[in-house]
């Protein structure tokens, strides 16, 4: 049978890989969908723990969760829109001019 | 112990089959001409107008983000329905009051236009 | 090597392989189907550990819509991922970040091998619907009267989220004669293409 | 039939919130009938009003509700009154700014008001699902404000930096909790502070990691240094009353919340207060030296408020009720003359087509005293001069860090300080004693900031020389369930 650590090490490797692409990728869109990554790999490893603690409250805060999920990815798009009817760029390296 | 997923499975396998039939019969067994309009894409009959790739007018997605929100509400529906007779009437002014706020949202997207076709 | 093990092992392949092919990628609409991917081999491992709803949930409101969303709003801002992109950023950082966040995940997993963790799911875990884990009957419950509170909650986020939307995305021509902030206004293709 | 008795379902609890949230629905429901460009703004002020008399007459009633996910304890209280009034002052600080701008939308109010109930939801529940909840509610009104001035580039890149930098933060803090559940099997902290010891003799590695992840994520929230880096570029890309905003509630929000989960919460665990220890070392430091060689008031202020986190962090470090005490009484004194400092660089940033640097400072005094004269008492108070509250605020978070053995710890503070008053003096210094051959164009006052800039100048120096009220006040808003 598999035991519930090894899901949280999925969990965590999702993470892992999720902040490798923030970190890394230059695309805003692609950083923003690697953030998405992360906060599904929170939610794999929330329903980890509550089958392991045979406990229901993790699923009630993973539904939760995907709430907040759609309404950051609903205003985050609106800024990328808005900042690309300025602009007609979405890399995110180039938006330095503030740089001090 | 998979016994509850194994109709599931079945629908997907089958689906996925008939589609890659499909697919496979057209490829290998299909006539194949390529020359004058036939290559164009098709648009009910009239002659194509424009590329692929002048860029969708941007007041779609007006549409597309304040979906994804008002999904969320009928999302939190679907388990209350499951229990509402079990709630009575502390879940049924839960629920109110949920929905009077997003009400709010939907009656200021109105009264400022948020959807308006011009 | 049981069938349960089998399914996990083939969704975890799944899942990391089209994440990590989603970072890889040049074309943001690839991206995004690779997440999707990604997302319904989650899924599974969500329906894996009993939780039946949220699996459902998951790949009809965050797979179905929000990631359509995505692809929405990269159709629309017709991204085809041959924008130049400015110079790479130098391989040097680039690196340093990989290898911070190796260590940062080896660290984490080094916390889950050590850490105790209840076995008691050593029984069938698909079979659970029966027992009232995960279905969501049970969530329905949890939710609506313990975690009364954060539900009403996300209520005034969507809302905050709906406002902030409107303000953002709303084509607003009292905006056009700026103020001395504006140092460039929208390039003319664009005005063209704006339909 | 489900029983819900026990259900504490008060109201009363949540009078602040409630009035807050009706205020904000009538400004969206009239803003969407009829463009009024005032009428916002004096509803605001009416249910801001409303707001803070709610909270303080609810002080020192200590009970939880709603199935133990809220705990109004005094503590939550002065966070409320603090919250209130601030959003309350920065109303009227950018009223006139806005207009300036062309950008005064009715929704700015609304986001204002609704943001701020995030801020209350958070400081008020020992809860992790409230305190994630809280957050996001706190957060997502604040990107869009930062994008406010759509067509300024500027503006929209401050916006998209602190949307990238708040979702990442939020995906840690979320793992961290996902780690402290599984550790503990809850998420409300009374019950993790329970059984601690058991907890941490067996799950002992899952606390420790999802403690650090939570902290993580409040670094970035908080601008502690390993995750400052965003700070500049928003603070001086949003539009400057937005900024006050950020430099001020938000910081002080999050600091509720970590004093609640680490002082309270894991109060077992040492190693966390010498992971602050480090922390605040290197928020000063950094917030200092960096904050030396800038040319701009508001990117100044920006790094200021770095150096003043890690002020705040030494309470942290420290741990205990004198510290905590001492924490809450620091973080009214910074709300007080940050505030006026950014009353000040917003008057001078509302005249079309001035930025508030150093070049445009000469003059000032000449033309303008008394405002040159109040921006020299707020600079005075944030580097922390006897007189004003700021060095008090700074004297009583070092005692109580030297009462419990960190004599190290308060000599750096000590050192940040008098570092930190070299480059708030070159502010002085550049508006009363340069000279520049261009005039020095006139600032146009409105009663609303004359309002603000003498609130917080009385403010200031009052409390300066009579700080018992408020030493009372601070001394008893400590957790009611430590």
């Amino acid at each position: 049978m598999v035991p519930v650590s090894a899901y949280l090490i999925v969990a965590i490797v999702l993470f892992g890989i999720g902040t490798v692409g923030v970190l890394i990728s230059r695309n805003m869109i692609v950083m923003f969908m690697c953030i998405e990554l992360m906060l599904n790999a929170a939610n794999l490893a929330l329903i980890a723990f509550s089958r392991s603690l045979e406990v229901m409250d993790g699923h009630a805060f993973v539904f939760l969760v995907l709430t907040v999920a759609a309404a950051e990815a609903a205003v985050g798009l609106a800024i990328v829109l808005a900042i690309y009817r300025n602009r007609e760029t979405i890399n995110i390296d180039r938006f330095s001019i503030l740089k001090w | 112990m998979f016994e509850t997923f194994y109709p599931i499975l079945f629908l997907v396998i089958v689906a996925t089959g008939i589609a890659l039939l499909l697919i496979f019969f057209s490829i290998f067994f299909g006539y194949r001409s390529k020359q004058g309009r036939k290559g164009n894409p098709y648009e009910c009959g009239l002659t194509p107008v424009g590329t692929t790739k002048d860029p969708v007018p941007v007041k779609f997605y007006m549409v597309a983000i304040l979906f994804i929100l008002f999904d969320i509400e009928v999302v939190f529906l679907y388990p209350w329905a499951v229990i509402s007779r079990k709630l009575g009437v502390f879940g049924f002014v839960e629920m109110l009051a949920f929905v009077i706020i997003l009400l709010v949202g939907y009656f200021y997207i109105l009264g400022r236009g948020a959807l308006k076709w011009d | 090597m049981s069938l349960d093990t089998l399914i996990f092992v083939i969704s975890v392949i799944v899942a990391v392989f089209s994440a990590t092919m989603m970072i890889v990628q040049r074309n943001p609409i690839a991206s995004v189907l690779y997440l999707i991917v990604s997302l319904v081999a989650q899924a599974v491992l969500y329906v894996q550990l009993g939780a039946l709803f949220l699996g459902s949930i998951l790949i009809i409101v965050y797979a179905g819509a929000i990631l359509v969303l995505f692809l929405f709003i990269i159709m629309l801002l017709n991204l085809r991922g041959n924008e130049d992109l400015g110079e790479k950023s130098p391989l040097v950082s680039q690196a340093t970040k990989f290898i911070v966040s190796i260590l940062f995940v080896l660290e984490l997993v080094f916390v889950v091998r050590s850490g105790y963790v209840a076995e008691s799911i050593a029984t069938g875990v698909a079979d659970t619907g029966s027992t009232g884990f995960g279905s969501v009957e049970d969530v329905a419950l949890l939710l609506f009267t313990r975690y009364l509170y954060p539900f009403e909650l996300t209520s005034i986020l969507l809302l905050a989220a709906i406002v902030g939307a409107v303000v953002m995305a709303r084509r607003e021509n009292r905006d056009i004669q700026q103020s001395m902030f504006v140092e460039q206004t929208p390039s003319e293709t664009f005005k063209k293409g704006q339909g | 039939m489900i029983d819900y008795t026990s259900a504490g379902i008060d109201f009363g609890l949540i009078a602040p919130e409630i009035a807050l949230l009706v205020t904000a629905f009538v400004i969206l429901l009239i803003s969407s009938i009829r463009r009024l460009n005032a009428f916002p703004i004096y509803i605001a002020f009416i249910g801001l009003v409303v707001t803070l008399a709610l909270s303080i007459q609810q002080w020192s009633n200590q009970e939880s509700g709603f199935f133990g996910m809220i705990s109004c304890d005094n503590f939550g209280i002065a966070f409320k009154i603090l919250f209130s009034a601030t959003s309350l002052l920065v109303l009227l600080l950018g009223y006139r700014y806005m207009i300036a701008r062309g950008i005064d939308r009715p929704e700015y109010s609304a986001l204002l008001l609704i943001s701020t109930m995030g801020m209350m939801v958070m400081a008020n529940t020992t809860d992790l699902v409230v305190m994630f909840l809280g957050l996001e509610i706190m957060s997502v009104p604040l990107y869009v404000m930062a994008g406010f001035a759509r067509r300024s580039l500027r503006s929209n890149e401050a916006a998209i930096k602190y949307f990238m930098m708040g979702a990442f933060a939020s995906a840690f803090l979320l793992m961290g909790i996902a780690f402290v559940y599984g550790a503990s099997g809850t998420t409300e902290l009374r019950r993790i502070v329970a059984d601690i010891s058991f907890i941490s003799s067996r799950h002992g590695a899952y606390i420790y990691a999802g403690a650090a992840l939570i902290l993580v994520g409040f670094g970035f929230k908080v601008a502690a240094v390993p995750f400052h880096s965003w700070v500049p570029d928003v603070y001086e890309g949003a539009p400057t009353p937005v900024t006050a905003f950020f430099s001020v509630a938000p910081k002080a929000a999050g600091f509720a919340v970590m004093l609640r989960i680490f002082l309270f919460g894991f109060a077992d665990l040492e190693i966390l207060s010498d992971v602050f220890w480090v922390l605040s070392v290197l928020t000063m430091s950094v917030g200092n030296i960096l904050a030396l060689r800038q040319g701009n008031v508001k990117r100044l202020l920006a790094y200021s408020s770095i150096a003043h986190a890690g002020y705040i962090m030494v309470a942290l470090a420290v741990g205990g009720e004198e510290a905590v005490s001492a924490a809450i009484f620091y973080l009214v004194a910074y709300t007080i003359f940050n505030l006026g400092g950014f009353a000040v660089v917003t008057l001078l940033e509302t005249r079309s087509g001035c930025r508030s640097n150093f070049s445009e400072l000469p003059g000032l005094a000449a033309t303008h005293p008394y405002l040159s004269a109040i921006l020299a008492l707020f600079m005075l108070a944030l580097g922390g001069f006897p007189p004003t509250v700021g060095f008090l605020g700074k004297f009583y978070l070092f005692a109580a860090a030297i009462k419990s053995g960190y004599i190290w710890l308060a000599v750096i503070g000590v050192m940040n300080s008098f570092l930190s008053v070299y480059y708030y003096l070159r502010v002085v210094k550049a508006s009363y004693f340069e000279t520049s051959d261009e005039p020095f164009t006139p600032v146009s006052y409105t009663p609303a900031i004359v309002a603000v800039l003498i609130i917080t100048a009385v403010g200031t120096l009052g409390l300066g020389f009579f700080p018992q009220q408020l030493l009372e006040f601070s001394r008893s808003a400590i957790f009611a369930f430590l």
